[in-house]
């Protein structure tokens, strides 16, 4: 990847001394997860001399992410941090990158043919819905009904975490999704998703969300209910938030997944390509399960 | 003199020969959608037990009491042929600046309060100024106001949720009086005063009459510019009530909150008979235009229909709805 | 079915809500003659002719049109069947060209509907010209003035070649000597065997042009009559049901000091120096051609389109008017030419459209004296005989003649010092003319200042203490009441006969 | 007759009198928003040195073209006094269709294309027919398909992405023809077509006659009901296509495609001069409009504007281009 690195340095001759840009594709800055992604990248970033870094936000749309990957290659940045909006277009963006030899990173999202790219970062989504179920299912002992609460449709992380979800609750026969809605990752769509179930008449022992807000919104509900000591509730992200949530007993598991360690990760990557240094194809970064137990830990992350 | 009298009775008598048919007309013309959101309601009593309790229905409309309030607003600058686009995402600017204050022990809780209500106003004040002064079309100028109010949310709070907000504040949007949820009776009030407003001041007449024809109104002697900065100006006060109430609601201010919003308002308006082309438009056809929407919403999950025929159901819903309350008039 | 009769229309009935608009009429009309179907606003005239031209679907009643059953189900069928009509309400599209309103539907093409575009100007060319009207067929249809747009609807109608031409008051808002020029249309077409059926309320119309005349009352068939030998009189007992004094009672009322003064106003390319006084008590007549300014002259006082240079005087102190708001708060009032574009709330109810300029009145605290709206709404409403089931009946549900009234009312309720009336009884009936000209009479008693436009000579000799002239965006002269003649305006409006005095 | 000729003196002269100076109208009012775009282009040159070059221009189009496809579609579509909010779910709908028919070896290019194109054409018509026929507000119509076509796409797809395309298929999107991608060339392909339709056919006509009075055009006997669905059809077909273009260019359905893109495309109409109460609109206007979009998102990315700034930018760079243009035309 040698050669890579050494892509048309005349176009940036601006003030003399060379500059490293980097072009950081990010698929939705109104992701709260994603945007602590982001501050890990900036804060990386901010050790760095000589680096600049152009965020772009593709507002969850992947041909807009590919115009956006196309503007770097445009503007010959040195490397391209790319957090895909949808897996199966990612490609065609690394085959942009590569022919335009211009080193690509991907970032938190995996997929078939990640490994034309100059290096991934991040971790497996299905693992974290894995993790998420399996210790709801350890809480409720293997049997009981589930209510799973999706993300947006169609996003990755929401096919990805309710695919890991149900093949946990596979595992155990006494265990089935008897509701299952979407609350689009919103916490005041989760609360009214919460409400209504609570209204349906079914019995729900555990609520999975796809992600921590949807998770909150579920606990309010539940809260006002006056059941919330009756049903399990379970998030993903670990956001600040929801830690404050978990210490209280009231969010009972959700999965830390290290936004700021993959944008770290991911940028360093990235700048070690575009000097033209060697780099690892494959880093990875694995999901923690947070609970009561080691809530402390995460917390002092945040701080 | 006589040919006078001959004039009126001849009013008074074609008066009373039409008048139990015409009532009828009029009473189907004017509660098709209540019919139809009856309907509806009743359909859902069969297919869900626990639809018609008490609970599940205060459920039902204090959820939508935050796109209800929006929608009463929506609905006041439809009829001035206008519209507006911003609503979701002043809930969202609205959200994140009134949560920043509402942390206990700071401000007491009407401090957020009104420096919500105040934003909410400066935005629809804001749109109602370039649109009457600038005589730029409304929907670009609250396109504009959409986006640039959602990016200020962000900018505000940085992309994150702020949360920790003070009991008092809380209690806006988790509180009930005598059993009913806050939500519930601020949504009522809304709704009370804005009819009266509509219907018995002279603000809602030139609102009709601008919306019926404005130039005929500008004739007449309407301050027309006046009046289309009050329409925007009462319409982003009542987007920032939303926002505090959904903010007080979910104990946290969100600059992500209230997407699409604007849309669900707007489609509760139309349902409710408002006309996009002006001059048409009820208050309480926006409410049942709402709850229309509520109990859909609220069904649907209860019956655990798979989120994407959900999607494909609510779009069938609202057009064949629509469409039979179009029926019920023509006939008639 | 007789062989002399072009349509036989026969039990008609038609309701809508809340009105029955037609009970059993009849309408006999024979071959290449000029029909004339006449009656108060709100007969029906207008409803029945939308039956033949296929807008409206009879509840009951058979048309014979050329031999046959005519099934109406769309207008296009009509049309092809060699029925064509001139609406009561223009209704242009104002972006189009001319060309393209008179041949909508019926572009010159090729394959694959790609029209002829110059064909299309063309063909529209030869008809003016055989019309011998001068509009250019390539301007939009929004540039023209209310007289050129009615125009270009005679056109059209005529451009169908059909067999019937309905024209529903085609001459509301033409001038006099358009009106000439129609005539002259309409005898040309009757030569060529051609059938005409004619709405008007101008009588005196009747006996130039018609053959015989059909009068319904109410939505019912009253008879029909040969032209020439009915008498005004007899024809009005017929339309009204009783007998009707036609006299205006113009009173002598004694005209005080100047209200309203007018001086050198100019407007660039509409018109210019503009002096003339309105006093006390004072009815003041404009007259020209159309085209000659009188609207613009009016909307500029009243600050629609404020002038470019001149002053305005209200009771001797000089007033700045920008905006109508302005004049309003001057104590003026304006009735506007186009009820449609510039009069109508449409949405609204007949109610709400009587009080919008006087809204305030009734607000106390912001709250609307609802009682009192409806008294005085309905007080109106009788005096000008306003044909509706109730108040509360939406506007666009009335006749032409009945929104008119209700525009009147509005300004009525307004009781302004100054009111301007550009047309004040366009498409008002007999019956309701002469009460508004007494009302007119009655407000000049009670001291206001009043201003007329108005096409119809008649109506401005009989109303004016004094005519102004005018004559291509300039007053050519100002006329008292005794020296004005028909002829003698009629120099002045053409600029034939330029005067020294003003 | 002399009163006559003294007439068409008047107007002669009035005609000539202003001619110069109304031409200098015509021509900004016609080209104003051309000229703020190209000022914007000049003002994005000085301010970015990469954004002047072939390659980022060319890049501009082609990523508008999807947009600027549906803009047109949407163009004629408001022109006629209606909206179309269902473009974006439609092109989702389409792309999921389409790909699962264009896999290598199965079916040739053309058959997703056709099927993509066609069930466009499908979701156009009903929703034409729809609002033609049942009246209901084509706001309420389009707003049910939007939400329908949504859910159908994401059943269809079960919410995954679909992948593995055919090179062939993938050439509408990706491939280029003597230098100029695809896209670009489709989309001026679609441009010009449409100009014809619009401005040279009777087609054409009955659509500014039906926006600029449906009445008169009823009147005037033309069938208002069958050129609704044309016209609807027409703007499905074209997000059909636009959904089969962007499907090929990331290679993948996508049932999450789309989404806001019918704002984007109303914005571009809007911005491009179309008058949401119909009877005006052009389609080089909206073109115009569609690129002013892309050059400001291209500009603010090339800018490296971080993207809460951006969306408030964006607000207000489409305020202002609107307002500067409103005061060019008023002022000449
Ligand atoms: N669409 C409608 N809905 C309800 N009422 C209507 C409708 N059209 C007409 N009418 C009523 O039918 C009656 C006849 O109206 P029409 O327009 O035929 O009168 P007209 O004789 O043409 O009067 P004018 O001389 O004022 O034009 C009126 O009372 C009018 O209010
Ligand atoms: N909207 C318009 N656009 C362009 N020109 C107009 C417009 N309205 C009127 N005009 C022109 O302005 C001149 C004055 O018209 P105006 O309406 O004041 O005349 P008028 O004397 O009231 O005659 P009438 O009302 O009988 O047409 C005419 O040449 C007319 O064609
Ligand atoms: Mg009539
Ligand atoms: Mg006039």
């Amino acid at each position: 990847s040698g050669k890579q690195g050494a892509s048309e340095p005349t176009t940036k001759q601006s003030g003399g001394s060379k500059k490293i840009v980097i072009g950081a594709a990010l698929p939705d800055f109104d992701d709260k997860w994603l945007s602590y992604l982001q501050d890990g990248m900036k804060e990386y970033a901010k050790t760095q001399k000589d680096v600049e870094v152009i965020y772009v936000d593709a507002m969850n749309d992947a041909s807009k992410q590919l115009s956006q990957v196309e503007n770097f290659i445009q503007q010959k940045v040195d490397a391209i941090v790319l957090i895909p909006v949808d897996t199966v277009s990612a490609p065609e963006m690394i085959d942009k990158a590569n022919q335009a030899n211009i080193p690509i990173v991907v970032v938190n999202r995996i997929f078939d043919g990640v490994d034309k790219a100059t290096a991934y970062v991040g971790s497996e989504s299905i693992k974290s819905g894995i993790m998420q179920m399996e210790e709801v299912a350890k809480i409720l002992g293997g049997k009981g009904n589930i209510a799973i609460m999706n993300g947006q449709m169609g996003h990755e992380a929401q096919i990805k975490r309710t695919e890991g979800n149900k093949e946990v609750i596979k595992k155990y026969p006494n265990m089935k999704v008897v509701l299952e809605g979407t609350a689009e990752w919103d916490r005041a769509k989760g609360m009214s998703l919460m409400e209504n179930w609570l209204n349906s008449g079914k019995n729900i022992d555990a609520v999975v969300a796809n992600n921590d807000e949807m998770a909150i919104g579920a606990i309010m509900a539940l809260e006002d209910a006056g059941k919330l000591d009756d049903v399990v509730v379970a998030g993903i992200d670990a956001t600040p938030d929801a830690l404050e949530y978990v210490k209280s007993g009231k969010l009972k598991v959700t999965v830390f997944q290290n936004a700021r360690g993959q944008g770290q990760g991911g940028l360093e990557t990235a700048i070690k390509a575009a000097k033209g240094e060697k780099v690892e194809k494959f880093n990875w970064i694995p999901y923690e399960l947070v609970t009561k137990d080691n809530v402390e830990e995460y917390i002092k992350k945040w701080q | 003199m006589n040919s006078q009298v001959s004039i009126v009775n001849k009013q008074e008598k074609s008066k009373s020969a039409v008048s139990s048919k015409e009532r009828v007309s009029r009473i189907l013309h004017k509660y098709g959608m209540l019919m139809i959101l009856i309907a509806l309601i009743i359909l859902m009593s069969f297919l869900s037990p626990t639809f018609f309790t008490t609970g599940n229905l205060l459920n039902i409309v204090r959820q939508m009491s935050v796109v209800g309030i929006v929608a009463i607003g929506v609905t006041i600058v439809i009829i001035t042929t206008g519209i507006d686009l911003s609503s979701g995402s002043v809930i969202a600017l609205v959200s994140v600046v009134a949560a920043s204050f509402a942390h206990p022990d700071t401000y007491p809780f009407f401090v957020p309060i009104l420096i919500g209500l105040g934003l909410g106003l400066l935005t629809g004040v804001i749109n109602g100024t370039i649109i009457s002064k600038a005589k730029i079309a409304p929907f670009i100028v609250t396109l504009g106001m959409m986006t640039a109010a959602r990016g200020a949310a962000l900018l505000f709070s940085d992309g994150r949720p702020i949360g920790n907000l003070s009991d008092s504040f809380k209690f806006i949007g988790q509180g009930a009086v005598f059993g009913i949820p806050v939500p519930i009776i601020i949504f009522a009030f809304v709704g009370v005063v804005s009819y009266i407003l509509l219907n018995k001041t002279k603000f809602g007449k030139y609102v009709y009459a601008i919306g019926g024809n404005e130039q005929a109104a500008i004739i007449a002697g309407v301050n027309v510019d006046k009046y289309k900065i009050f329409v925007y100006g009462y319409a982003g006060l009542l987007s920032g009530l939303a926002g505090i109430i959904l903010t007080s609601r979910i104990s946290s201010g969100q600059p992500t909150a209230g997407v699409m919003y604007e849309l669900d308002a707007i489609a509760a308006a139309v349902i409710g008979g408002t006309s996009l082309a002006g001059g048409i438009g009820t208050i309480g056809g926006t409410i049942v235009g709402a709850l229309i929407i509520g109990v859909m919403n609220n069904g649907l999950d209860l019956l655990n229909v798979s989120p994407y025929w959900q999607q494909i159901l609510k779009g069938v819903i609202i057009t064949v709805a629509v469409f039979i309350d179009s029926r019920k008039n023509r006939k008639s | 079915m007789n062989k002399d009769y072009v349509l036989e229309m026969i039990n008609i009935t038609k309701e809508f809500p809340g009105v029955k608009a037609l009970d059993n009429v009849q309408l006999k009309v024979k071959k290449g003659t000029v029909h004339a179907l006449m009656g108060e606003n709100g007969a029906g005239k207008s409803t029945l002719m939308k039956i033949l031209i296929g807008i409206y679907t009879p509840d009951s009643g058979k048309i014979i049109f050329d031999g046959e059953e005519l099934k109406v189900s769309a207008i296009k069928n009509a049309l092809d069947k060699g029925i064509s009509m001139i609406h009561q309400e223009l209704s242009p599209i104002p972006n189009m060209t001319v060309a393209e309103n008179i041949f909508l539907g019926r572009e010159p093409s090729y394959k694959f509907g790609w029209v002829k575009a110059k064909e299309l100007e063309e063909k529209t060319r030869k008809l003016f010209e055989k019309l011998e009207i001068d509009i250019d067929p390539k301007a939009k249809m929004s540039e023209l003035s209310i007289a050129n747009t009615q125009m270009v609807e005679i056109a059209k109608a005529i451009s169908y070649n059909s067999k019937l031409i309905i024209m529903d008051e085609p001459t509301s808002a033409i001038t006099e000597k358009e009106v000439h020029h129609l005539f002259k249309i309409i005898r040309s077409l009757k030569q060529e065997g051609v059938s005409i059926i004619y709405i008007t309320h101008k009588m005196d119309e009747l006996a130039q042009i018609t053959d015989e005349v059909t009068v319904l009352r109410d939505g019912k068939y009253i008879g029909t009559k040969s032209s020439d030998q009915i008498t005004k009189d007899e024809l009005i007992e017929m339309m009204v049901g009783r007998e009707l004094n036609q006299i205006f009672h113009k009173q002598r009322v004694e005209i005080k000091e100047a209200v309203l003064s007018v001086k050198d106003l100019c407007k660039n390319g509409k018109f210019e120096n503009i002096s003339f006084e309105v006093r006390k008590g004072e009815i003041v007549g404009i007259a020209g051609l159309m085209g000659s300014g009188r609207t613009e002259v009016l909307e500029s006082v009243f600050g629609i389109n404020p002038s470019d240079s001149g002053e305005i005087y209200v009771h001797g102190e000089k007033a700045t008017i920008r905006s109508p708001r302005d004049a309003i708060r001057y104590g003026m009032g304006l009735l506007t030419e186009d009820r449609k574009l510039t009069g109508l709330f449409l949405p609204l109810s007949v109610q709400d459209n009587i009080i919008t300029v006087t809204i305030e009145q009734y607000a106390k605290g912001g709250f609307l004296n609802e009682k009192k709206i409806q008294e005085d709404c309905q007080r109106l409403s009788e005096q000008l005989a306003i044909k509706t089931p109730s108040l509360q009946q939406l506007i666009k549900y009335l006749s032409g003649g009945n929104q008119q009234k209700a525009l009147i009312a509005r300004w009525l309720l307004q009781d302004p010092d100054i009111l301007f009336l550009d047309e004040p009884t366009r498409g008002i009936d007999v019956g309701a003319k002469s009460e508004i000209y007494n009302l007119i009479f009655d407000l000049a008693k009670k001291g206001k200042a009043i201003v007329v436009v108005s096409s119809e000579l008649p109506e401005i000799l009989g109303l004016s203490d004094r005519i102004i002239v005018m004559h291509d965006g300039k007053k050519t002269g100002e006329l008292s009441r005794e020296e004005a003649t028909q002829e003698r305006i009629m120099e002045l409006a053409t600029g034939e006969l330029v005067t020294s005095g003003s």
